[in-house]
């Protein structure tokens, strides 16, 4: 349990930085492979295809920090996505948006306050109002696609016209940038940091662990929201099941950034490094022509590599 | 309503490639590279889908990249663009969603790439995307109306039908339920009691089936949504000794529902060849490269095919997935 | 308004001896209970700084604090007293607000609280010490230490780090404490953790500082520094305090009144100094003590103690040149019926070395025997009878498993046959093991988690008695364990001992070194220092507490 | 040492037969709407239908106690199921059978090996193996239904005649009698139990923790080989992504019986409970004709519901 603080220096930096050091050996793997890869508008790309899923990574990220997960973004996103396209175009995107973030809100705000109030695990009840919500975006949808003309509708903003980052890019990097300083520099960070490492002594050290844990899941439906928004924004249409799956992508993007499933700590860049691997390997097995089923191989080797770069087995 | 401008696959649908016609393939051809994005290479119906465009590639020097779409339309998306920025020679889209690859087809085409789609025909657009190549299409519509006809056909007197649906929020999901319901509605005694989801899953469905047959001791037909629910619900049917009160359709032609319609189970499906509708496509995209055919905007239908036992003769191994 | 208030102040100190009709004259308009209701503070029934009155918390059957009434006045330190589970920790988890009375109430500074979390004693100026300090593990010294008190900007709420280091500073300087800031919460022992905690007390401005068992971890020195600080923190802030001990001597020097509680009743007070440790211990047990009628240390057990060294005895236990963490090496020959005690200061290195020995974690060199086997791997140990008893009792127990499913953990063997289970003979025998050291507890089958500190303790060091181990490895077996219990403790021990079994024991209490071992190591960063064989002459407990402050071996001389 | 019993009797019965009760009234609901429901083909057809779920559960509550995942055991599923069904006409059933157990164990044990000596955290490893098991299922299969003709080969024994309580039912019960043996009245089982709860103290207590965790993956592989197995002779053909979601239902079902996700207890009556808690409502679904979008709407509000049930807020 106690280790000693001389000579760890390395491995703090392993735990630190491995997941650039996985990014950076994949990339050169990928570069030496193929000349279209390290081209600016192959980066642009990634980072624009990056862009949903880091924005779902920066708000896992912090619910994991409080101790709590979120099996439910995926229908949220879609529910959210298809309300701001469904709605756009007879109230305006503004609005259209501004109900859909409620939406985010609300969701995340329920799943939060039955976790806190009734003590339930979060896997659990988020494992459940992923169908709910999932009920709602097919009954609210018919089960069709819900297509927008979105550039009509003021949400082109987010479509991506590959001139330079796209939108959606500024969007993620922002709010990943304001949550690095919201978690590392300012009270209700750390209370949150606190609240998920040790909710007892954060209790008796006065703080609200409750509000936190809630405020983290608020936080967590609002970026779904918004990626439902982003999504819905770049793709012009959002089927019922868009977001499904999602989940396990962001958390294994999350998990391999480094943050810790037991809460207390993580650290929003390494998360999305984390997407953005996952970005470059899909990138990669475009670019070399992988079979698909190998596909499935080189994922699930990576996945597990790329945390194993890092992880010493911690002393008891 | 679909438009059809011209259908040069029915000459090729019964005897897989077949040399083109008045195209100057004798020379060595020259060597491309394709990139194809599907909605998912663990779905085995795509799987035949991609065997036809992998044989077709070999035979014209295509080196053929597969991205798998994985069910996730974002995903297709970036397929597409990373398609488009590897430069590839064409590239062949088998769309999830049809809106959503509006902008990275665009992008494509904007990039000088020739762009060929597969995929549902008679959405209410025009076939083909403008700009595109063509589209080698099947018919969902089609399929369940032609589902629809048979299951009038098969209870002329009326009875009770269940449909086993797929998995909620798929566009085939809605399209194969609605438009059978909306067929069979022309005849008032057909009465459908349960209207359940399989969500194109085999155990999903025999559960389904055997719940169902708990509560309706009068079934007289099963429609699923797919074969994989058809057959499943088959052997659901036969374990509570009912197969001969019964009559199960599906849609597709799978391996195994042709066996079981050779043995007398199943009664009946509808076949397209996906395997014709990714030669064709490669066949197409070459063609236009090569500058043999340069028309813009084909539209190529593949044709159906009810099989029941009166032509499972010629059908039976013609099985899929 | 004021005048009302100072009537009933003045009434309140008339009627406090008669308190059973003390709501009902008080607060005829606005009764108690209705302030209760509204969670609206009234005015109170006690000028004390704090006060409690009839409160009463129970769980399940168990009732953990019955009716219990005390204040603390002004500038005082006021004793809790009581045996293992008598419900020291309970109630002073709800003057905290850490857990809700079923009844009773509360009043600080002449007022009527009502504390639904602990924030809200937080802000009423009460700073607790917890006897299982709760820090946040991935957070340092620093940051747990100003935990939810930071000094932040105004709008942002941007955390100020560099005013944060500042004072954290000037509070190592001002309280006498040193530990370094930057370290995680997480590699800290638990002495160090309780010094994080008293920092914290000091860091929020307390004016009532209750600390539960604060020095049961800490060596003589810290424990000394400890009640320095409280004495300047009453002269400079007039902060008043509640301590809680099993150290009775302890409260007997620096207690000005005394609360001894038995089985969640007040037993009995003691108004005035001095606190007589022997009548605090007679309070505590008092049924007990008039059976014996021994206070102090109750007869050993089984049999009579060994204080030969069992030289002529075979070694069971041969440590040669062994580093743990880069500590200097260390050479020990433990002999069958031997107890040796390691005695230091607070990182002295003692954890760290059983830990090497028993675990064979942060070896950095040399070899450990036992019975000439070399030992590599915790299961290795084990099973050739090496066990070790670890500092942190939680890290050693299941919190959510039953009292004797803990026990019975490391020598399910002797109640199974062929790998299966004998629940019921495995049971029995874990209930004797309990009984034996009087483990208080609704029921063998009730979770750890809800015994009292010292039942815990209890529970994990009857683990090790039922596995019978030829050579037990203890660190700080009588880790809040009360002063009845751990005379037994110790006689058990010895008795042991005198069976043919070895012990290396580490306690932080040096008495408890001198009455139960043959011989003591001092132990001054990392290195053995010094060595005492207890049959050739007793040291004091003054000689080895410079040994391991200083590191020098004490002699004629330097006394 | 006193003993009395604590009034807490009442709240410990809540959580120990909790899920009993949700199960109660999930089928005095569908009992009162549907007469088809309480008869005893349609509680075999249930029972029959909970098998591979049943035995899944066993194995996840198994692993779930020793403080371990495991999300790749639809991929397992499929790739037994798939291996049984492919090998059995060359080399007869029981051979192909051994071989798919084998294969099973395997990747059993090399998901606790990874888990255990690299000391990645098991929702990550698993999330990894999942991902290249898939693979590999795709690649022996070609991304095609693999069908067999169960009943001349074997496998028949799986199928369900419906006579009386079928084979795989059999199966899925006597293996679950002989953990929950295992789990309460063996060592092995305590000392499982003991890893997952607090590792260091089952490590001081001399247990070799490490190979109890391994233990516990490989029985979770081959009871997922076993479910594979019949799974392919119930339906007599497995798709390549069969099992792929399963997974999630297999601990959603563990949850609702109450085992702790922290490891350390956990029952496996409880979870089995769950599972049937879970086939009964997809019955219900189907007799009482409930539309497919709502189905997803009742079963996330079931979920919640039943684990709300017994939940306590841990009292101060
Ligand atoms: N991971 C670590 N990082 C920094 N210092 C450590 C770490 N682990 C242990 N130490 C320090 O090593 C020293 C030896 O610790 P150890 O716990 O063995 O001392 P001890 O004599 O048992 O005292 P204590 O009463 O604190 O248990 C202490 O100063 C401790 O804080
Ligand atoms: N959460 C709980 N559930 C059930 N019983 C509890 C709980 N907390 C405390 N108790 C019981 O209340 C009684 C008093 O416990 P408490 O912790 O107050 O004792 P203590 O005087 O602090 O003892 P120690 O000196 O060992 O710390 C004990 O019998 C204990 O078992
Ligand atoms: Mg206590
Ligand atoms: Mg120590």
């Amino acid at each position: 349990m106690r280790r000693r603080l001389s000579g760890r220096a390395l491995e703090r930096y392993a735990q630190r930085y491995g997941v650039l050091v996985a990014l950076v050996l994949v990339m050169s793997y990928v570069t030496a492979r193929s000349p279209h890869f390290l081209t600016t508008a192959n980066m642009l790309n990634m980072l624009d295809q990056s862009a949903v899923e880091g924005l779902l990574a920066v708000g896992m990220t912090t619910l994991m920090i409080t101790g709590s997960f979120d099996l439910s973004i995926g229908s949220t996103l879609s529910l959210t996505g298809a309300l701001t396209l469904g709605l756009a175009p007879s109230m305006g995107f503004p609005l259209a948006a501004l109900v859909a973030l409620a939406v985010g809100i609300v969701a995340g705000a329920v799943n939060g306050l039955i976790v806190v109030k009734a003590g339930i695990n979060s896997l659990i009840v988020t494992l459940g109002s992923m169908s709910l919500i999932q009920g709602i975006v097919l009954i609210y949808s018919k089960g069709q696609t819900v297509a927008g003309e979105s550039h009509t509708h003021g949400l082109g903003t987010f479509a991506n016209d590959r001139e330079w980052l796209p939108n959606g890019t500024w969007v993620m990097l922002i709010i990943a940038l304001v949550m690095t300083f919201v978690l590392t520099r300012t009270t209700a960070g750390r209370y949150m940091q606190a609240s998920g490492g040790n909710p007892d002594a954060a209790d008796l050290a006065g703080i609200n662990v409750d509000r936190y844990k809630v405020l983290a899941f608020v936080l967590m439906g609002a970026l779904a929201a918004i990626g439902g928004m982003l999504y819905a924004g770049r793709l012009g249409s959002i089927d019922p099941t868009a977001g499904s799956g999602s989940e396990l992508d962001v958390i294994a993007a999350v998990i391999i950034g480094g943050t810790s499933l037991m809460g207390g700590s993580g650290s929003i860049w390494r998360s999305l490094v984390g997407v953005f691997l996952l970005t470059v390997l899909g990138n990669g097995f475009n670019l070399l022509n992988i079979d698909p089923y190998y596909q499935y191989v080189v994922k699930g080797l990576v996945v597990i590599l790329s945390v194993a770069i890092y992880t010493r087995r911690v002393r008891r | 309503s679909s438009s059809k401008n011209s259908t040069p696959a029915d000459s090729s649908s019964d005897s897989g490639v077949s040399t083109p016609s008045g195209s100057g393939a004798a020379a060595p051809a020259k060597h491309y590279n394709f990139g194809a994005s599907v909605i998912g290479t663990a779905f085995p119906a795509v799987v035949s889908f991609d065997n036809g465009l992998k044989a077709a590639a070999a035979t014209q020097n295509v080196t053929l990249t597969i991205a798998d779409g994985g069910a996730k339309a974002d995903k297709q998306v970036n397929d597409l663009h990373d398609f488009t920025s590897r430069g590839v020679d064409a590239i062949i889209v088998n769309p999830l969603d049809s809106v959503s690859i509006e902008a990275p087809v665009k992008a494509a085409l904007a990039a000088g790439i020739p762009v060929a789609e597969f995929g549902q025909i008679g959405k209410g657009t025009d076939c083909a995307y403008p700009g595109t190549v063509g589209s080698v299409g099947y018919d969902e519509n089609g399929w369940a109306k032609k589902e629809g006809e048979e299951t009038m056909k098969l209870l002329p007197n009326g009875g009770n039908v269940a449909i086993l649906s797929g998995l909620a929020g798929l566009a085939s999901t809605k399209i194969r339920d609605d438009v059978y319901k909306q067929t069979i509605a022309a005849q008032s005694n057909i009465k459908v009691v349960a209207d359940q989801p399989g969500d194109f899953a085999a155990d999903k469905a025999r559960a389904a089936m055997e719940n169902i047959l708990q509560a309706h001791p009068d079934l007289d037909l099963v429609y699923a949504a797919d074969d994989t629910m058809a057959v499943a619900a088959v052997q659901a049917i036969k374990a509570a000794h009912r197969l001969d009160k019964i009559k199960v359709i599906g849609i597709g032609g799978s391996k195994a529902a042709m066996a079981s319609i050779k043995a007398g189970e199943m009664t009946a499906t509808v076949w397209s060849s996906l395997e014709v509708a990714g030669q064709d496509i490669i066949k197409m995209l070459v063609d236009h490269i090569n500058g043999t055919n340069t028309a813009m905007g084909q539209c190529i239908q593949l044709p159906q095919v009810l099989v029941d036992s009166s032509n499972i003769a010629e059908y039976a191994d013609k099985g899929q997935f | 308004m004021v005048l009302v208030k100072r009537l009933t102040q003045t009434f309140d100190q008339t009627v406090l001896r008669d308190r059973t009709t003390v709501s009902v004259e008080v607060a005829p308009a606005h009764s108690s209970t209705s302030a209760a209701q509204s969670g609206m503070p009234t005015r109170a029934w006690s000028d004390a700084v704090l006060a409690v009155r009839e409160v009463t918390k129970r769980y399940g059957g168990v009732v953990a604090v019955d009716a219990v009434t005390f204040e603390l006045r002004r500038g005082e330190i006021l004793a809790l007293a009581g045996e293992n589970g008598a419900g020291k920790s309970t109630i002073i988890g709800i003057m905290a607000g850490a857990r809700r009375p079923d009844a009773g109430e509360i009043c600080v500074e002449g007022e009527l609280v009502q504390f639904a979390r602990p924030s809200d004693a937080r802000a009423r100026g009460i700073g607790v010490v917890y006897q299982e300090a709760a820090l946040v593990p991935h957070l340092t010294v620093v940051d747990n230490v100003f935990l939810g008190r930071e000094p932040r900007s105004r709008w942002s709420h941007r955390i100020n780090r560099r005013a944060i280091r500042r004072e954290y500073a000037e509070l190592c300087r001002q309280t006498g404490i040193e530990l370094v800031g930057t370290r995680t919460a997480a590699t800290l022992s638990v002495a160090e953790r309780q010094l994080v905690q008293i920092l914290r007390v000091v860091a929020i401005d307390a004016r009532i500082i209750i600390l539960d068992e604060p020095t049961a971890a800490l060596s003589p020195e810290d424990r000394s520094r400890m009640f320095d600080l409280l004495q300047r923190l009453r002269v400079e802030r007039g902060a008043s305090f509640i301590l809680v001990s099993h150290f009775l001597d302890e409260l007997e020097q620096h207690c000005d009144r005394a609360v001894v509680l038995r089985n969640g009743r007040v037993a009995g007070e003691i108004a005035e100094r001095p606190v007589g440790a022997r009548v605090l211990a007679r309070m505590m047990a008092r049924d007990r003590i008039l059976e014996s009628g021994d206070v102090e240390l109750p007869p050993a057990a089984d049999a009579e103690p060994t204080i030969d060294r069992g030289t002529g005895q075979p070694v069971v236990l041969k440590i040669t040149g062994l580093r743990a963490l880069g500590a200097p090496p260390v050479d020990l020959q433990l002999h069958r019926g031997e107890v040796v005690g390691l005695a230091g200061l607070v990182g002295s290195g003692r954890t760290e070395l059983l830990r090497a020995v028993a675990l064979a974690r942060g070896r950095t060199g040399g070899d450990v025997h036992l019975n000439g086997v070399a030992i590599h791997t915790p299961r290795h140990a084990v099973r050739n009878g090496l066990l070790l008893l670890p500092e942190d009792r939680r890290s050693g127990l299941l919190m959510d498993w039953s009292l004797w499913r803990n026990v019975s953990l490391a020598s399910l063997r002797r109640t199974s046959a062929g790998g299966f289970l004998r629940p019921r003979a495995e049971r029995r025998r874990a209930v004797e093991f309990l009984d034996r050291l009087s483990v208080k507890a609704a029921s063998p089958d009730a979770k750890v988690s809800t015994l009292s500190g010292g039942n815990q303790q209890k529970v994990a060091f009857a683990r090790v008695l039922a596995a019978e181990a030829p050579v037990a490895l203890l660190d700080e077996p009588t880790h809040g364990i009360d002063v009845h219990t751990k005379a037994e403790i110790l006689a058990i021990i010895r008795g042991l001992a005198g069976q043919g079994k070895a012990f290396i024991v580490v306690a932080a209490e040096f008495g408890d070194l001198l009455a139960v071992c043959s011989r003591i190591l001092t132990l001054h960063k990392g290195a053995v220092i010094n060595e005492h064989d207890l049959a050739l002459g007793s040291p004091t407990v003054d000689d080895l507490l410079f040994e391991a402050a200083t590191g020098r071996v004490s002699s004629m001389e330097d006394r």
